[in-house]
């Protein structure tokens, strides 16, 4: 292992996107056969570097080399003719088409055969689910499938042929425990094969369990390479944040325990089962668990973009039936999404409209025209108000970074003048400054009684900002935390345990 | 049976309502149900058919063209001057000239796509005037009419595969054309679903981003799309004039939105990504059946565009309205 | 003559790149050529669109030429323009357009259209023997002067050959958008919708369209009758496939529509007396300001290889 | 100087269009003269280009969403048919009505008329999800197709003659359909910048998830703006009648393509969002003045076709490197802050 032969040699890897410095002189190695994790912050830069290896982005500047050839400006193809195969994080599956075509696409590339048949296609399929011992209908089309299969699906296609070096961002995301563990088992069996893995997870537990060597990034910066042997989880969360994570926790002052929001027992088919919570003016609740929980869906389904089958929604005691958004932001609603660039901004806009957007309605005069210096002073309120660092308020917002564009948009937020505030994984991609400065502002945005609802896989960030949490798992609630269990010195790892442990674990607690 | 499971539900909803218009006419007019009325149909559908499998490869890959009709006649036109000029009497080169030509003008668009990185239905559409534009200043657009055409057109034009004498000595049979139109049609479907590329079309239509990252090539694989529009266009144009025996250059021009129409009710969808062969085949039947049964209904040809019009909105709300709901379970929101 | 000429006559006809129209521009250069002191040309829209037609009138007028000829698109479309060219004092002459009469100086047509119309039925009655049931087609249902020629047909057949019978549902002819595909799908579905048909009657130059379904069905027993130019029916009408094909010289109806613009500029009265030098329009009959030629084209195996358009 | 940049780079298809518009000015100068520019030729080119202003007008407000709509023409020629009827009493004696009822039944049922099947565009884009350029595509065989089954396929003229004032009839040299065509341009100018509706549209156009999740009820939006696209083609046809004095189906056809490339020559992006009513006025002068040169240059309409593509082309090329280049300077700017930082 020692004098393995480098497969990748990245060196001085630079990588910028308007307004975001997503790579900034980066190098590492990878070698034969080795599991190198890369650890680091939401938005820190790990699947750029993915991308840049594989060939799919090309960076501002650096070397690469593959199997001792440069590499630097190489394609996709040329990527996985060097044997290399990534699961990317946004899976990169082909909704219309079949999944045996899904999983069988890449081998038929690599192998270059003009001509296809379904037999062998089929072939390569089956033999790829068996593998990771899952069976989904070879016909069925991607779009018909849950989150969690559609991993799967993607883990398929990478192990369909075998290559030198495998990435992996995130590809645990969406699944259970034990799909993990059979997942993790593959990886050791692919290193004894003497296969390169590239594992990227925010789950640190499992990094620890297979990692060889782990690289820590930090803002588009390489912090370095450890041995996973020297390292734990709190030095690795050190490294990867750059101080001992530890915000003051959030204590709720408000008098009145009115309840602002409650929810008796939403049910929705698919997306999650009877789910009941509660906010109060002034709470802030955390909402975690795994990816596809259904927390998202919840939230939308409060913000009126998801019909719920059954159950209730009341605002301030009263039912409410909340159809659209406008219902929900006229309820004093706001959200802001989980997909920032998709859902949130518009990225040729400037900030002024983009602040503007959700108030259009108190814009408006009696003529239907709207009022641009009311707009454009609210714009300068918001970046004064949040820091936002821009030149003026007409700066496009494409050219902010991303914890500026997210300030931007809980400005808009803010500036609708919520009574309850839901903010979807506010923190992705987002850089440590700004990030606890947003802390902050949802902390002072609950000190002014606004009730404010937080999704987040990040525990450290539920458990410094909540008073209560609550923790969903396939769409149903397991366990809800109360403000005196959340004083709980082993607060953190409770949760930890509960989320990760999954159903099981999820069914005691509740009994 | 497994073949109709295969059957999706645009195409049944389309061959109940070819099924009830052919008993419709046949009542109003038993001659409707005569050989000779299938072979005139093969015969003047047959153009429209290869273009047909043209724009639903193109859209299948997520893009559209408009451009093909003046594809087409570029090639068509253009060949037919050149073999009058140096007199080619052969057949076969005045095909492989036109295709030349039409795969020519193809790739000039995928080059552009490429390029400009715009919707292909502006891009095309500019291209369109462009070629034509093109064309009539280099050769004109001077009728040519049967006595000038040269034979071998005026053979393919009234070549058959077989034929039956009909009592009057005439000879009526199945035009050659069905020859192109089979082989055009087989040439697709294997492309579309027995080779690389084909699997490389459905994904570059699904996604883009997604397809370039597999590690197709995407910038050849538009070459090929658009140039194999082009090759049916040029195969069309011969087609075009063989069909008349005769030609006048400008008459193809403004039928895009047709051969569109007809793919488009096929259940092809305009967003990429899925599209069939048989359901894009049953399209352009049942466009041919609306423009050819008139007489034999008694309707003025007043109104036939009206049920076109109400045809195509029911088939293609029917289809989408399905994919909304789909995507509204995902999250993914269309208006 | 060229530019910078006395008199400049532009003729805008209906549409660009359809041989009658090319040939109609030999006409008219022919006329520049024959006239020094006249600069005479052509333009036409792109796909007989009467909005194209008239915004080129407009800019004709606005570029002050001295005399518009036109074939309308559509003659109510563009009557309202060609009056302004009048208010503007440009001389107008129009043709194909009897409809539009108080908009113009002068309408020639090379013949009486209903006169025309009866030709189509002498002919069809002669090749059909005076019985048997004949169906009938026109470019389009708006086109004024097609429709003329249909009804007097018809009626001119009511009248002289009680035998012979229209089958059109409800007597409208069909419509062939002068396109010679659908010419031959209409001729297919009437051969085969009625069975004991004899005759077919194409106003719209697309005739040959319907003359290549007869021929491919050997249908000799049935005759057609349409209005052809050599170059695109010729073959047809030479091997007896079609058997008449009427028509009319456009090159001369082009020339003599400058001619009648040219004398007027030069102030001469056109009147029954006036003649003009193309064949079949040496002697008109002018009443009120319509000019009718006698130049009507029939053309049979023997005679249609004598003209070269 | 830094603002002025900004609003450059963010108009400078804006600016292109103008240079470009000057420079057929200039052409056209140096090739006739000033002849060119007489009231005479400019009275006439504002009667012409009115019409079609308007139509653009239509397809751009579609095109800022991120639609299309291909039905435009044939929705004027439908609507205008039916106000042909009402004129020439189809429907009711106009003798006894009055001339001022007639019109101003005419008229009525024209925005009627032509609303409706805006609305009906609408309705199936936003409630059906079908792709605007398929819907247009079929409701444009299917508006044809009735104004062709009304009518037969025959012209229907002859109006009162104050309702052809409005078409012939100028105010102080500048003719009143030019006028009304520069009263709309105003009317969407004002209701684009400074309404709900009009930053609707671009939010829309932009992202239409995100305007979804800032609570805009895009569906509303989205049938509003193809009702007033197909108002436009209703003022359009009121337009065209008046100056036809006559209506029939399949007038002003090669109007659809030539309004698409007005809209993209302006400046909109034809995948939404961006762009500016004004660069559609001033790309419709362009057109007119072009289609009056070629006219006098006795050009054929398909070289005239030719050309208009290719222009086409070449703005959408020097828009495509104009983004990149001002991408790229952003980067570079950007890396410039960093090392600045990093000293
Ligand atoms: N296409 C793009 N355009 C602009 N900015 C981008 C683009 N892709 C990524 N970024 C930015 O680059 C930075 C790094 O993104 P990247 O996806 O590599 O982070 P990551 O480490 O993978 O985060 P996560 O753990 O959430 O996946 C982020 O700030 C992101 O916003
Ligand atoms: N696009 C989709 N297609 C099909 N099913 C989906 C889709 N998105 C989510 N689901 C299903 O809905 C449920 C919730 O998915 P989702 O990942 O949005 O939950 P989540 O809790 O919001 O996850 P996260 O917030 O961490 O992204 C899961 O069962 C998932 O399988
Ligand atoms: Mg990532
Ligand atoms: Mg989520």
């Amino acid at each position: 292992m020692i004098n393995a032969k480098n497969i990748v040699e990245a060196e001085h890897i630079c990588k910028s996107y308007v307004g975001v410095q997503a790579l900034n002189d980066v190098s590492i190695t990878i070698k034969e056969g080795e599991i190198k994790c890369l650890a680091g912050e939401n938005g820190c830069g790990k699947s750029t570097f993915v991308k840049i290896i594989a060939g799919v982005e090309e960076c501002t500047s650096g070397t690469i080399r593959i199997n001792g050839k440069d590499c630097t400006k190489h394609s996709a193809k040329q990527a996985i003719d060097e044997g290399i195969q990534v699961i990317f994080q946004d899976l990169s599956l082909f909704q219309e088409m079949s999944v045996a075509d899904n999983i069988a696409i890449n081998k038929l590339i690599k192998e270059g055969k003009p001509l296809t048949n379904k037999k062998e296609i089929r072939k390569i399929a089956e033999d790829a689910l068996k593998l990771i011992g899952v069976d989904i209908p070879l016909d069925a089309s991607i779009q018909e499938l849950s989150i969690a299969n559609r991993q799967l699906i993607a883990i398929c296609r990478a192990l369909a042929l075998d290559a030198k070096l495998l990435f992996m961002d995130e590809p645990t995301t969406a699944l259970t425990k034990n799909e993990v563990d059979s997942l993790l088992d593959i990886v050791m069996g692919l290193k004894k094969r003497n296969i390169a893995v590239v594992f990227i997870s925010h789950k640190l537990d499992e990094v620890m369990r297979i990692a060889d060597s782990i690289t820590v990034i930090r803002d588009g910066q390489k912090i370095g390479d450890f041995a996973a042997a020297d390292m734990d989880a709190q030095k690795l969360a050190f490294y990867m944040t750059g101080r001992e994570v530890a915000y003051q926790q959030y204590e709720r002052k408000q008098e009145d325990h009115t309840k602002l929001l409650e929810v008796k027992n939403l049910s929705k088919a698919g997306n999650y089962k009877n789910v009941s919570l509660d906010v109060r003016k002034g709470d802030i609740l955390g909402l975690t668990g795994l990816l596809g929980a259904g927390r998202t869906e919840l939230a939308l389904s409060i913000f009126g973009l998801n019909k719920p089958d059954s159950g209730e929604i009341c605002m301030e005691g009263k039912p409410v039936k909340i159809s659209c958004p406008q219902d929900a932001i006229d309820l004093g609603i706001g959200l802001v999404p989980e997909e920032r660039a998709i859902q949130g901004l518009f990225l040729q806009k400037s900030i002024n409209e983009n602040v503007a957007a959700a108030i259009l309605k108190r814009l408006t005069g009696f003529l239907g025209n709207i009022d641009q210096n009311k707009s454009r002073k609210l714009a300068k309120d918001a970046i004064e108000q949040f820091r936002i660092k821009v030149y003026n308020e007409e700066t496009l917002i494409n050219t902010l970074s991303g914890g500026n564009q997210q300030k931007a948009l809980i400005a808009r937020w803010a500036a609708s003048h919520p009574k309850l505030f839901i903010l979807d994984t506010p923190t992705v991609g987002i850089d440590i400054g700004s990030k606890s400065e947003i802390y902050e502002y949802i902390q002072k945005f609950a000190e002014a009684g606004i009730g404010v609802i937080i999704i987040s896989d990040e525990v450290e960030e539920i458990v410094s900002n909540c008073n209560r949490v609550v923790v969903m798992f396939d769409g149903e609630v397991v366990k809800e935390y109360s403000e005196e269990e959340m004083q709980a010195p082993d607060i953190r790892e409770q949760i930890n345990a509960l989320v990760e442990s999954g159903k099981k674990a999820g069914k005691e607690a509740q009994s | 049976m497994k073949g109709l499971k295969k059957i999706d539900k645009t195409q049944r909803f389309l061959i109940a309502i070819i099924v009830v218009y052919c008993i419709i006419v046949a009542m109003r007019n038993p001659a409707f149900l005569s050989l000779t009325t299938l072979f005139n149909m093969v015969r003047s559908a047959a153009g429209t058919t290869i273009l047909a499998m043209g724009v639903l490869v193109v859209m299948i890959s997520g893009g559209i063209d408009v451009s093909f009709p003046a594809v087409a006649i570029f090639g068509g036109y253009a060949s037919l001057r050149i073999c009058m000029w140096c007199n080619i009497k052969s057949l076969f080169l005045a095909f492989l000239i036109s295709i030349a030509i039409g795969i020519l003008l193809g790739l000039i668009n995928a080059v552009l796509i490429n390029i400009l990185k715009l919707e292909p239905f502006i891009i095309t559409l500019a291209t369109a005037s462009v070629f034509f534009g093109v064309m009539t200043i280099l050769i004109g657009t001077k009728n040519v009419g049967a006595s000038d055409l040269p034979e071998q057109f005026r053979a393919l034009s009234s070549a058959k595969v077989f034929t039956t004498v009909n009592q009057y000595g005439g000879k009526i049979g199945l035009s050659v054309f069905i020859i192109p139109v089979v082989l055009c049609v087989l040439l697709t479907y294997i492309i579309l679903h027995k080779t690389l590329i084909g699997k490389g079309i459905f994904a570059l239509g699904c996604n883009n981003e997604a397809a370039r990252r597999a590690g197709f090539n995407v910038t050849l694989l538009r070459l090929f799309i658009y140039g194999y529009a082009g090759f049916l266009g040029g195969i069309m144009g011969i087609i075009y004039i063989a069909g008349t025996n005769s030609v006048n250059p400008v008459s193809l021009v403004g039928t895009e939105m047709s051969v569109i129409a007809c793919v488009v009710i096929g259940g092809a969808k305009p967003s990429g990504g899925y599209g069939k062969i048989f359901g894009t085949l049953l399209g352009v039947i049942l466009y041919f059946l609306f423009n050819q049964t008139l007489v034999y209904l008694g309707l003025s040809a007043a109104w036939q565009d009206f049920f076109m019009g109400i045809v195509l909105l029911i088939s293609i709300m029917s289809t989408s309205y399905q994919n909304r709901v789909q995507n509204r379970k995902n999250f993914i929101y269309t208006e | 003559a060229d530019k910078d000429a006395e008199y400049t006559i532009a003729l805008c006809a209906k549409t660009e790149g359809i041989a009658w129209f090319d040939d109609m521009r030999t006409g008219v250069d022919e006329f520049n050529a024959d006239h020094e002191d006249v600069y005479s040309y052509e333009i036409n829209p792109e796909g007989s669109d009467a909005a194209k037609q008239n915004a080129m009138l407009e800019d004709l007028i606005a570029q002050g030429v001295d005399a518009i000829c036109c074939v309308p698109v559509d003659a109510q479309a563009v009557a309202e323009t060609l009056q302004k060219a009048r208010d503007k004092g440009i001389v107008v002459v129009t043709h194909e357009a009897s409809d539009i009469l108080d908009y113009v100086d002068y309408d020639l047509e090379a013949f009486d259209n209903d006169y025309f119309g009866t030709l189509y039925g002498q002919y069809l009655a002669e090749a059909m023997g005076g019985e048997g049931q004949y169906y009938a087609a026109v470019g389009g249902l708006g086109m004024t002067t097609h429709m003329q020629w249909f009804n007097s047909m018809v009626d001119y057949l009511k009248e002289n050959y009680p035998d012979m019978e229209l089958v059109n549902p409800d007597g409208i002819p069909g419509e062939d958008d002068n396109n010679e595909q659908t010419a031959y799908d209409l001729a297919v579905q009437a051969i085969a919708a009625y069975p004991d048909l004899k005759g077919l009657v194409d106003c719209a130059a697309s005739s040959n369209g319907m003359a290549l379904a007869l021929e491919e069905q050997g249908r000799t027993d049935i005759k057609l009758v349409g209005l052809a130019t050599p170059s695109q029916g010729g073959a047809y009408i030479k091997d007896g496939t079609q058997y008449r094909g009427l028509c009319w010289r456009p090159a001369d109806a082009g020339y003599t529509a400058c001619e009648i613009a040219y004398n007027i500029l030069k102030g001469e009265e056109i009147t029954s007396e006036s003649s003009f030098t193309k064949e079949g329009y040496e002697t008109v009959t002018v009443d009120g300001n319509l000019v009718i030629g006698n130049a009507p084209l029939v053309f049979d195996a023997d005679n249609v290889d004598d003209y070269p358009f | 100087m830094k603002k002025l940049k900004e609003y450059l780079n963010r108009d400078i298809s804006m600016a292109i269009l103008f240079i470009f518009f000057l420079g057929i000015c200039v052409i056209m100068l140096a090739s006739f003269g000033t002849s060119m520019f007489n009231g005479q030729t400019l009275s006439s080119m504002a009667f012409q280009l009115s019409e079609v202003a308007v139509l653009a007008f239509g397809m751009a407000l579609c095109m800022l969403q991120g639609g299309i709509d291909l039905s435009i023409v044939a929705n004027a020629n439908l609507s205008s048919l039916l106000a042909a009827m009402v004129l020439t009493g189809k429907f009711f004696d106009i003798q006894k009505a009055g001339n001022v009822v007639t019109i101003l039944v005419a008229i009525i049922v024209t925005v009627i008329v032509s609303s409706l099947c805006g609305l009906m565009n609408g309705l199936i884009i936003s409630k059906f999800s079908v792709s605007p350029i398929v819907t247009t595509l079929s409701t444009m065989t299917l508006f044809s197709g009735l104004a062709m089954g009304i009518t037969g396929g025959n012209s229907i003229g002859g109006y009162p003659e104050s309702f052809l004032k409005f078409g012939s009839g100028s105010v102080a040299g500048i003719p009143i359909v030019f006028i009304t065509a520069v009263v709309v341009f105003i009317v969407l100018i004002l209701a684009l910048d400074r309404t709900k509706l009009g930053h609707e549209i671009h939010y829309i156009g932009e992202n239409h998830t995100a305007s979804r999740f800032a609570g805009i009820d895009n569906e509303r939006v989205i049938m509003r703006i193809y009702t007033i696209s197909g108002l436009m083609a209703g003022i359009a046809s009121l337009m065209i009648m008046a100056r036809a004095n006559s209506a029939r189906c399949g007038y002003g056809d090669s109007y659809q393509l030539q309004v698409i490339m007005i809209s993209v020559l302006g400046g909109i992006s034809p995948s939404g969002g961006k762009g500016r009513l004004y660069g559609v006025f001033i790309a419709t002068f362009c057109m007119q003045l072009m289609q009056t040169a070629f006219t006098l240059w006795q050009f054929s309409p398909y070289s005239k076709k030719l050309i208009w593509g290719m222009m086409l082309l070449v703005i959408m090329l020097i828009n495509m490197m104009q983004a990149k280049i001002s991408r790229n300077a952003k980067i570079r700017e950007m890396n410039a802050k960093r090392l600045e930082n990093a000293k």
